[in-house]
């Protein structure tokens, strides 16, 4: 049972592994930025599981911890690229200001278009 | 099933290649911002292949400075450059790759000296090591000997990790912009009352 | 033999799990590659990101059984739950707030051979928006 | 705020020997206390300590995750169903949606709710209504959005809190 339950998780992970080779695809060719961050915020989601499958694999109980920090990490990684293309700064303090009405739009210093490449 | 073959190679395997991947595009892509995204998916793939090496604490700092600062700092740095490399004619390249080449053979040559892994006999495994081991559990109580090691038996020479930790922890607070805003926060939405809140918004104002 | 049929049973429904979870985390990653355009690619990111991530773990919680393990996996879904969401909104409401349109009306994909011709009616939207500028390089302020 | 700290300790002491796993050995267990007492006096100093940062959670509102948990699987097999025909037939559209709560908390549940449903996401948030972005036109419905935020309003809904406001003040 334990040998099946082994098998088990390295074929979880093998799939979890394709499908992180998928969206690589569309990170290199995502035509604008945004695909691109979604690609890599994606990417960091699966590659919590993957640790979390692989800590399970090899019997360690570490590999869940540094799970945690990434799915941490990944969040707080994702805003603070969006901030960056938001503001084109990183000390802008995300506070009320930023939040408007649909009619009135709070434009944010750097605009630039979509395409990036 | 085949000597020494076992699935969590296979895993390992496929980490190898993802990062090779990743490496040959950061080389032949020109977008910067594609380029530092993909050093954030560099990271993720190297500490998942750090944590296949039982290598946890390495995996732990990759983690945090990987993904979290280099990623803030190659943007900053996006912010005083353009957003696109420029070619680089061949004749430049020659040098560089000259270098890489030598560098590359003398760490191959080098593999050849390394202790076997997991080899029991290894000097990382029979001098200090192991009086670490056996020291940590009445010296320090912590149960993880190489937090033992690092913060406390080798505290001085470790000085610089701790630091970086430390760097890491900064630039979190950075990226959730806690600079000059402490005390501010009141929750006034375009002047919206939300519910209850305002009272104690305004009484916070009273203070001088 | 209790607890061998105790144990088939957390091995058929921790495979049962995973096997769904992972089968949901491809097709968001086929979704990802498929889609038009990017308001919808986000849609099946989203789906990898709830239903394929929550059931993985939870079969990997009743794969552990009652331990420190799966407390820890059970924070993780917890974490998950609530940064994929606000993630999710951050980037859209970026890439809405930088002026990328998003394509509306019916879409179909193209067959193999033909060429891929995106036809989209261009709805006004809903509220107006200076026009994205040409990419300028941006000077260091 | 009382409450407020009360419930923010007990979540750390929960997060701290989850994460350590050792409930007896007395070094471990000081170190923790610190550690929590330091995080407490630095929210107090910070003035972060409210219903916002320790909100509330009742046991019926487990009944709106679980119905949220149907709501998120129902909406995963039409998206997945257009992921894998060859000819995937969408239909994106955009709708406003308003929204209800007066509170913070419930509009970032009813505008997280809507995006967790794979299908509808939530672009913009304004002030009396959501800018939605939909992948099937029939997503759409008012209805259903409606039913929804009623549903995230009655989980967050906290009986306490104006008393607490009050008592604060």
């Amino acid at each position: 049972m334990e040998q099946a339950l082994h098998y088990l998780n390295v074929g979880a992970a093998m799939f979890l592994l394709i499908g992180m080779a998928l969206l690589l695809g569309r990170l290199l060719s995502g035509p604008t930025l945004y695909d691109r961050i979604l690609a890599v915020n994606s990417f960091g989601t699966k590659t919590v599981l993957f640790l979390c499958v692989f800590s399970l694999i090899i019997g360690r109980q570490d590999g869940i911890d540094i799970a945690i920090l990434y799915a941490l990490m990944n969040f707080i990684a994702t805003i603070a690229v969006l901030k960056f293309f938001r503001y084109s700064a990183l000390d802008v303090s995300m506070n009320y200001s930023s939040r408007g009405d649909l009619s009135k739009t709070v434009v944010g210093k750097a605009e630039m278009s979509g395409e990036d490449t | 099933m085949m000597e020494g073959f076992t699935p969590i190679l296979l895993l390992d395997m496929g980490l190898l290649a993802m990062l090779v991947v990743v490496a040959f595009a950061v080389v032949r892509l020109r977008s910067l911002f594609a380029i530092v995204m993909l050093q954030g998916v560099y990271s993720l793939l190297s500490a998942a292949w750090f944590v296949s090496l039982d290598a946890v604490d390495v995996a732990f700092t990759e983690a945090a400075v990987g993904a979290g600062i280099s990623t803030v700092l190659m943007l900053g740095a996006m912010l005083l450059t353009e957003r696109e490399a420029k070619p680089v004619p061949f004749q430049k390249q020659l040098g560089p790759l000259f270098i890489v080449t030598i560098v590359a053979l003398a760490m191959f040559y080098a593999v050849g000296d390394m202790p076997a892994f997991g080899d029991a006999l290894s000097p990382a495994n029979s001098y200090v090591g192991a009086d670490y081991i056996a020291a940590t559990k009445n010296d320090i109580i912590l149960p993880n000997v190489v937090t033992a090691v690092l913060a406390s038996y080798r505290s001085f020479d470790t000085f610089g990790e701790v630091v970086v930790v430390y760097m890491a922890g900064l630039g979190i607070l950075l990226l959730l912009g806690l600079n000059g805003n402490a005390g501010k926060w009141r929750a006034k939405p375009n002047g919206q009352n939300i519910t209850g809140r305002k009272n104690a918004a305004e009484q916070r104002e009273d203070k001088p | 033999m209790d607890g061998g049929v105790l144990h088939m049973l957390q091995f058929v429904i921790s495979a049962l799990l995973l096997a769904g979870g992972v089968f949901f985390v491809i097709a968001g990653t086929v979704g990802v590659l498929r889609f038009p355009d990017f308001y919808t690619r986000m849609h099946a990111a989203g789906m990898t990101d709830t239903l394929g991530a929550e059931l993985v773990l939870l079969g990997l919680i009743v794969q552990a059984g009652f331990s420190q393990t799966s407390l820890k996996l059970a924070l993780i879904a917890f974490l998950l739950f609530l940064t994929s969401p606000t993630a999710a909104h951050a980037v859209v409401g970026a890439a809405h707030n930088a002026g990328l349109k998003p394509m509306l009306g019916k879409y179909r994909a193209p067959a193999l051979g033909e060429a891929p011709e995106v036809k989209s009616e261009v709805k006004p939207k809903p509220k107006s928006k200076s026009k994205p500028k040409p990419r300028t390089k941006k000077k260091a302020t | 705020m009382v409450r407020s700290a009360f419930i923010l300790v007990v979540v750390l002491a929960t997060y701290w020997l989850m994460l350590s796993g050792y409930l007896y050995k007395p070094v471990l267990l000081i170190v923790g206390t610190i550690s929590i007492l330091v995080v407490l006096g630095l929210s107090w100093r910070m003035k972060i300590l409210d219903a916002e940062t320790a909100p509330y959670f009742h046991g019926k509102a487990a009944g709106y995750y679980a119905w949220l948990f149907v709501e998120i699987t129902k909406a995963n097999m039409s998206v997945i169903k257009a992921v894998l025909s060859p000819d995937m037939e969408i239909s994106p559209t955009t709708t406003k949606v308003p929204i209800k709560q007066s509170t913070d908390l419930g509009r970032v549940t009813f505008a997280n709710s809507i995006t967790l449903t794979p299908g509808t996401i939530a672009v913009v948030m304004g002030e009396s209504n959501i800018l939605v972005h939909a992948l099937f036109s029939e997503m759409t419905d008012a209805a259903d959005f409606k039913d929804m935020g009623d549903r995230a309003g009655w989980a967050v809904s906290d009986p306490m809190l104006g008393r607490i406001e009050k008592g604060a003040s």
